[in-house]
């Protein structure tokens, strides 16, 4: 349990850094403390005790490869999240930049001017 | 039965294939995007018969059996969804290559809305959790871009809000997924709808609780709807009947009807929370809009108190509220989507959306106010026309059960919802300017609205008891189905 | 790999002190650098957790990221230092707090245990990549193959996003400004 | 006109590159045998390209790899490996691995992940190149349908 509290402690901090702080660069941060949280996350749960990587080596026995390997599909899964993660961050960098030409500031409170 | 798989295929090709060739062409970027747009309207037209014929189709990607590849479905309630979508998406495009001229670059915009349109198909398609993820974070990240497409500052800080907000919506939906993978070991939604029948509920709720809120913030119901106002109403105005009109609806909406219907049946109290997010969303939305003096808010904070009727039908129920439901979804989409497009043509001849700029459209734009018109009332819910029907369907539905005042609240937000249209409509559309003359309007943005606001003439008068054999399908497998029938045979 | 558990626990809490380093640092530049011991740790993770396709991946994304992140900070006010309104954080600590303290009263229920994964498809595919498919590597033959669909999507997200960045650098957004 | 990092960077940078490309090109095409595949191989092969954009400016990158051309190569990539997947409807199913498997712990092994390794390898270096080339050094300006590629924002203003 205490490594799935871990998890949870740094989505919790990624979590404050996204929504609390007032500078843009802060925001992205957070998104991608929560991301590693996240893949973090799926990877441990596709752990086994003393597991080996789900990649057969000449010599194995396919039976004791099944019985060993840790499961290979939350790993599949990860390299894709990895993948969408560091879009969404390229594409909120870009936002950024753009907010800071106009502004010259990356304070989110300074620049703010909708309401709802 | 590759049909199932068409439109998305299609999609993708086309953004794939614009996007090598709009920097040399920009016309044929518009009409390549409009005739793959049609294209798979006809793909999802043909594979009708198919659905209706043998109650649902089911695709195995890549040959791999149920567990282990990913799974395709349609069933007739997804098919509605697709219908409607794949119907309404050429309309949108074609209204888009004449409106989008005012931006620069509307090559990007055509891959864009290829983008989008893959990922929301993707969505209605799909049977598997990881999969429904991946095509939604498409879907997103194209309207996180979308909405920013004019780069002025608000729309980028708009965006910015609604990227931010769309990401904790996303990640709640996979760490749900994340502990579905953990307590079945399987993403299949059929497989754990199977296995989720033998596990205990108290193993179960925190998934439906970290579900019900992402694909909320998705829909924008009541406590999450602050990103909405911004977004819809600051993104070029075909892209706002997108979102408005579709987007929502199937990105959130569309998942929460399989999730409380289909897939967590053991949990019948979670349909008095969407009771509840429903009312929320009904009254707040309604009376934000009363005193909005920027159109395009107006419409979008109507469109959250909309999403409160879907959402509160779904809670409520029974035949006759998910009947109501479906109709709202399908009636709201055309209507909605008919006022931004309206909108749109409006501001592309005058450049502004503020009531008070705008002055006696009525001799101008002659056209344009009688679509609009038809728009506005329908969404009141006045006789003939569409939403009438789904209102009246859920208020039956919640008398039905005895919820004697959710039906007086719907009554009265119907109301309040044509107390702001007909201000509208007095101020704009009908108020004496000094030059009244005809104001040539490109039939380009004219034909789409004139197709919408016939399919609500129609509705209204003659398809609403044609269709309900359909509708009565799809309201059966909202009723009965569960996934795990499908692992049974 | 015999690994002892509480290195597991070891290295987690340096991932944690490195995101709250990351998170309450005054200077951007510390954060970002703080930011990147947290990916590198976590790619020495992963390798431990059985997962050395991730950790490859996490390693060398790791860097692009804090690439762009700093292509968006540098010839810029580097040292801006923000103040995060009271109310409004105090609230969300708040709600964060009770919400872990949910989480603690209910994870046993919530979560699987640690080290015994459910293998109900893992196992099926950890049987079928080397016998049907010839693949060596089980976590290829699942993202190319037996999940291909999904890759799709992953490649469309990133394409869709470079389009958004293309978008995003142009001059102008509409013709008559 | 002296542009980039020091001398040490640049001559380390030089020699690495090309190792880091020919890693990044094994790590694609035997990822389905070791650890790896066409995501990380296609990161590591862009990483070498930013690698030599950081110490060199962006001149000699661009000289070997244009904007234009990746945006090409990136596009191709995404179509490439989609007509992968729709080989499958040769024998009437989206996907379906319809070439011969091969033996184990072969290079020719796993029908159709050797190809989509590489379609996915060229679709993810270039896009993640253009992507960080676009936000770091250049600004895209598009003047009547025509991108120019402009240096730094006091040309644009």
């Amino acid at each position: 349990m205490i490594i799935y509290m871990c998890i949870a402690i740094m989505f919790f901090v990624g979590l404050y850094g996204m929504m609390v702080k007032k500078n843009i660069i802060k925001m992205i941060i957070g998104v991608n403390i929560i991301g590693y949280a996240v893949n973090l996350f799926f990877i441990v749960l596709g752990y086994r005790k003393n597991g080996i990587a789900p990649i057969m080596v000449p010599g194995m026995e396919i039976k004791d490869f099944v019985q060993k390997a840790v499961n290979p599909l939350p790993q599949a899964l990860v390299l894709t999240s990895i993948v969408i993660d560091l879009s969404i961050i390229c594409f909120l960098a870009s936002l950024s930049i753009r907010i800071y030409e106009k502004y010259g500031s990356f304070d989110f409170e300074k620049i703010r001017r909708l309401k709802g | 039965m590759n049909l199932i798989i068409s439109p998305v295929i299609l999609y993708l090709l086309s953004a794939f294939l614009i996007a090598l060739i709009w920097k040399e062409n920009e016309k044929l970027a518009g009409f390549a995007s409009l005739s793959f747009s049609i294209l798979s309207m006809i793909s999802v037209i043909l594979l009708g018969r198919f659905v209706f014929l043998n109650e649902r189709i089911i695709y195995f990607v890549g040959g791999w059996e149920v567990p282990i590849g990913i799974t395709l479905m349609v069933d007739s309630l997804s098919y509605i969804f697709l219908f409607t979508l794949n119907s309404m998406l050429p309309l949108i495009c074609w209204f888009s290559i004449t409106y989008m001229k005012k931006y620069t670059n509307p090559g990007l915009f055509y891959i864009v809305f290829s983008l989008i349109s893959a990922g929301m198909n993707g969505i209605l398609i799909s049977m598997d959790f990881f999969n429904i993820y991946v095509f939604l974070e498409i879907a997103s990240i194209a309207s996180y871009i979308l909405v920013a497409f004019g780069l002025r500052t608000e729309e980028i800080e708009a965006s910015l809000k609604y990227t931010i907000l769309g990401f904790i919506g996303s990640t709640l939906i996979i760490i749900g997924i994340g502990l579905i993978l953990g307590k079945t070991g399987t993403l299949n939604i059929a497989d754990f709808t199977y296995i989720a029948e033998n596990l205990r509920k108290h193993q179960l709720w925190f998934i439906l609780g970290l579900f019900i809120a992402g694909f909320s913030l998705k829909t924008a119901l009541f406590p999450f709807h602050f990103w909405l106002p911004d977004a819809h109403s600051l993104a070029p105005s075909p892209v706002s009947a997108l979102l408005s009109g579709l987007f929502i609806k199937v990105t959130g909406l569309y998942p929460l009807f399989r999730i409380i219907t289909n897939i967590f049946v053991m949990f019948p109290e979670s349909k008095i929370i969407l009771i509840g997010l429903g009312l929320a969303s009904m009254i707040f939305g309604s009376f934000m809009a009363i005193d909005q003096i920027d159109i395009k808010r107006m419409y979008a904070y109507s469109s959250i108190s909309q999403i409160g009727y879907c959402a509160l039908s779904l809670g409520i129920g029974g035949y006759w509220g998910y009947l109501g439901a479906i109709l709202h979804f399908i009636f709201h989409s055309l209507s909605k989507s008919l006022l931004f497009l309206n909108i749109g043509a409006i501001e592309y001849k005058y450049n502004t959306t503020k009531i008070e700029e705008l002055k006696g459209l009525e001799d101008k734009l002659p056209y344009v106010v009688t679509t609009g018109s038809i728009g506005m009332l329908s969404i009141s819910g006045i006789p003939p026309f569409g939403c009438f029907w789904s209102k009246i369907v859920i208020i039956i539905s919640a008398i039905k059960k005895h919820y004697y005042g959710i039906a007086f609240i719907c009554v009265i937000i119907s109301t309040i919802t044509l107390g702001y249209f007909l201000r509208l409509k007095r101020n704009i559309f009908y108020s004496k300017d000094d030059e009244s003359k005809t104001v040539e309007i490109s039939y380009n943005l004219l034909m789409p609205m004139v197709i919408l606001s016939i399919f609500i003439l129609l509705s209204g008068l003659v398809f609403t008891p044609n269709i309900k054999i359909y509708l009565d399908k799809a309201v059966y497998i909202m009723e009965n189905f569960t996934y795990a029938k499908i692992m049974e045979k | 790999m015999e690994i002892d558990f509480g290195f597991h626990v070891f290295l987690l809490f340096m991932m944690i002190i490195g995101s709250f380093v990351a998170v309450f640092s005054k200077k951007l530049i510390s954060s970002l650098v703080s930011l990147g011991t947290v990916g590198m740790l976590l790619s020495i993770y992963f390798l431990i957790l059985g997962a050395p396709d991730i950790a490859i991946t996490q390693l060398v994304v790791e860097v692009l990221t804090l690439i762009i992140l700093l292509s968006a900070i540098i010839d810029r006010d580097v040292t801006a230092d923000m103040t995060s309104s009271k109310v409004y954080g105090f609230l969300l600590i708040f709600i964060l707090i009770i919400s872990f303290l949910t989480f603690l009263s209910y994870s046993y229920f919530i979560f699987p245990e640690f080290g015994k994964a459910n293998m109900r498809v893992g196992e099926k595919y950890l049987y079928l990549a080397p016998e049907k498919l010839k693949s060596a590597n089980c976590v290829t033959a699942i993202v190319l193959d037996f999940r291909g669909y999904d890759t799709i999507g992953e490649a469309t997200v990133i394409f869709t996003a470079i389009i958004g960045v293309m978008v995003l650098v142009r001059k102008k957004g509409r013709k008559d400004e | 006109m002296n542009r980039g990092m020091s001398e040490i960077v640049k001559t380390i940078s030089k020699i690495v590159a090309p190792f880091i490309i020919i890693f990044g090109i094994s790590i694609v095409f035997y990822g389905h045998l070791t650890p790896g595949g066409g995501f990380p191989g296609g990161v590591v092969i862009s990483a070498s390209f930013v690698l030599l954009l950081l110490s060199y400016g962006k001149e000699k990158v661009l000289s070997k790899l244009s904007l234009e051309k990746s945006d090409i190569l990136h596009n191709i990539g995404a179509i490439l490996f989609l007509s992968i997947a729709l080989i499958g409807f040769l024998e009437g199913i989206f996907f379906l691995n319809i070439f011969n498997k091969g033996k184990l712990f072969s290079l020719w092994s796993g029908g159709n992940l050797l190809f989509s390794n590489i379609a996915i390898g060229i679709k993810i270096g270039t896009s993640l190149f253009l992507g960080i080339t676009l936000l770091s050094m250049v600004r895209i300006v598009c003047k009547d349908n025509k991108i120019e590629y402009f240096e730094k924002k006091e040309d644009i203003e």
